[in-house]
């Protein structure tokens, strides 16, 4: 700092010698420039500056100063083609940005697509559909790709050879999973609690499937005398 | 500070007048509007007296203010009610002041009224001032400017999505169980076994039987149909419901040993009465015999 | 400047002490404030800077420094409630003029309505009229709080619970108030009684009111009431 005031000092006589009367000094002009371009709403060329300044000021030498003024400081004075501007130094660029995290809940759709693909996988749109028994949106899937907890894994060697999808690596990571061998089975789920309610004459026997991957009809059977409320009227859990 | 002085007494007034003057005459001709009221306009008036508010004489601002309404009256000028108001709280003041005091005490006395009046012009006049002092500052946009190209914060949002395993599980857990109360309907076209369908085969089975004995229902059953529960139970009951049909129309017999036995059915010869040869005694009143 | 950066090499050690691992040192937490307050046009609270500074920085001894290092310059750092900005300096306000596109210049009635309130809050709408011996318009107050100089503090414990007004660090802002504790002749106006309903001595007439915002902390340190969430946290009366 002592250094910069002190080699602002030449300056100040030189301007002295040129200005013109009314001119102010050289501070007083540096303070003005100053101020101007913090409040310009956008770079001020050299001629609007002077235009602004008291007649027969001339802003090149508070440009200069300001400049080595402003060195290494959080702004800087820049120079953008024939205007100038205060402007962030660049290495502090990123206090510019506010990082926002926000939280955010998969739906239950999604949710509900991600188990189902978890443990049929490799499972193909179709299925994924069959077994949800609703249409699956292009957006949830698409979601779980970006997600990267779900890719496309080979094309089912069946007529259209459609693709499947199977969970990644990611999505073990995520869940603090294993191998998705590891996900529990029905059964478990059941005794888990995981199963909001047990349906009406639910068998007790149903297969304890370790690895249910493969087996998508486990021994359930419709129950024909249940009252389906299909699916809206079950509560998160 | 001379802001006291300021605030207090007021900047001086240049108008030199006593009582009802040419200025006064021209306060009440010129319109109300000015006015916002008759606070207001007592304050005018106080302001006149060149002194400190709280000092002035509320008397006199009064004697002046009833004098100005009746000035209005005569110059037929219509006062709004709240300056109609003012002067008869006024007269009353008037009246407290120059009257003996009564003896009650608890009555504000005629110079506490007369206080509380000069009190609030005062209180109204140092607002006044603090309205022109805010002003008179180094207002933000006037003399003080703030930066004129903020850079704003560019906002990064990033969303992370919660899910966790027990979610998972339960979502999972959700969509098997609503497997489990789904409508048969879903399935029908498989393993439902069509009542016509089941009503031929009995007719055909039935009438293919070179000796009719007593058969057990389930024999006539499609072999195809027995491995899944889904599809038994259905061809059991079609069937059920077609040898039901068949009975009435007196095709076939019926017959069960007890309550939840086993279901016998033959075809029926002719010429034989319906059940009359139901061997035991208990018969199970399965069928409709109408 | 010397002196100054001594003066602060003390706070460095505490915080280096006290301090995050990732806390920047104290000049560079300076240029990071500087920045911050440089590329914002409304003023920042301690809070919002410390959330845009890198994890445990304390911005409070650099907004000290920055205070001094702009001091007499074309912009300086002022101190507006619990917030802080960058203005030009007062005096050179003439240089900017020109950048004014909208004037809004109050009413009377609208600038006497603002005066009560930023010396009686909180206030209530019934005080104001008594206060200034008219019914306040709708619009006037409309007008103060989209002007964002007005605010509702919270209801007055009294029967009927009325609202409360209070002004904001906008207002402090706009009339280059540090605090409503600066509001002129804020101290004249208490002496001398005219800020309370009663002429002094006098038996007071109604149920006494709480007493005002700007007169329960006399000569504690200024606090923004008006900043604060609790601006009209009072005693009840």
């Amino acid at each position: 700092m002592t250094a910069e005031t002190a080699a602002e000092e030449p300056d100040g006589e030189e301007d002295a010698a040129t200005g013109l009367f009314a001119a102010p000094p050289e501070a007083e002009l540096e303070r003005m420039v100053e101020a101007l371009l913090f409040a310009a709403s956008e770079p001020m060329s050299l001629a609007e500056i002077a235009r602004r300044l008291p007649d027969g000021a001339e802003p090149e030498a508070a440009l200069a100063s300001l400049v080595k003024r402003y060195e290494g400081r959080g702004v800087r004075l820049e120079r953008i083609g024939k205007a100038w501007a205060f402007r962030t130094a660049p290495d502090l660029g990123f206090l510019m940005r506010e990082e926002v995290t926000e939280e955010r809940k998969l739906s239950r759709a999604a949710m509900e697509t991600l188990a189902v693909i978890a443990y049929h996988q490799p499972v193909t749109r179709a299925e994924i559909e069959e077994i949800r028994g609703v249409s699956v949106s292009k957006g949830t899937l698409d979601l779980l790709l970006d997600l990267g907890w779900v890719r496309l894994g080979r094309r089912r060697e069946s007529p259209g050879r459609p693709a499947t999808f199977i969970t990644t690596t990611a999505f073990l990571d995520h869940f603090e999973l294993e191998s998705v061998k590891d996900l529990p089975g029905l059964k478990e789920l059941r005794s888990a609690g995981l199963l909001e309610a047990d349906p009406p004459g639910a068998e007790p026997e149903a297969a304890p499937k370790p690895a249910p991957l493969l087996e998508r009809d486990e021994g359930e059977e419709p129950k024909d005398d249940a009252t389906t409320e299909e699916g809206g009227a079950q509560k998160d859990g | 500070m001379s802001a006291n002085e300021e605030f207090i007494e007021g900047p001086p007034r240049d108008a030199g007048d006593e009582g009802m003057t040419a200025e006064e005459e021209a306060l009440l001709t010129v319109s109300l509007d000015g006015f916002e009221g008759p606070i207001d306009l007592l304050l005018e008036m106080a302001r006149r007296q060149k002194v400190d508010l709280r000092r002035i004489s509320v008397l006199a601002l009064a004697e002046q203010y009833l004098a100005f309404v009746a000035e209005a009256k005569r110059l037929r000028i219509d006062l709004a009610a709240d300056y109609l108001v003012m002067a008869a709280w006024l007269a009353y003041l008037k009246s407290r002041l120059l009257l003996p005091e009564p003896p009650s005490a608890d009555e504000p006395s005629g110079a506490e009224l007369a206080d509380r009046l000069a009190h609030r012009l005062a209180r109204l006049e140092a607002m006044r001032k603090a309205a022109a002092a805010l002003d008179r500052r180094a207002l933000l946009g006037e003399a003080r400017f703030p930066r004129g190209a903020p850079e704003a914060a560019q906002r990064l949002a990033e969303t992370r999505w919660r899910a966790d395993l027990a979610e998972l599980l339960r979502s999972y857990a959700r969509i098997r169980t609503r497997d489990a109360y789904r409508p048969l309907m879903v399935d029908k076209r498989e393993s439902v076994m069509a009542l016509e369908d089941a009503r031929a085969r009995l007719g055909q089975l039935l009438g293919g039987m070179s000796v009719p004995s007593w058969t057990r229902l389930e024999a006539f059953l499609p072999a195809e149909w027995l491995e899944a529960p889904i599809k038994r139970r259905s061809a059991v009951a079609s069937s059920f419901a077609a040898a039901l049909e068949l009975a009435r129309r007196g095709e076939l017999e019926l017959r069960q040993e007890a309550t939840f036995a086993p279901l016998l059915l033959r075809p029926r010869a002719a010429g034989e009465g319906p059940g009359n040869d139901a061997p035991e005694g208990h018969e199970g009143e399965q069928g409709d015999r109408a």
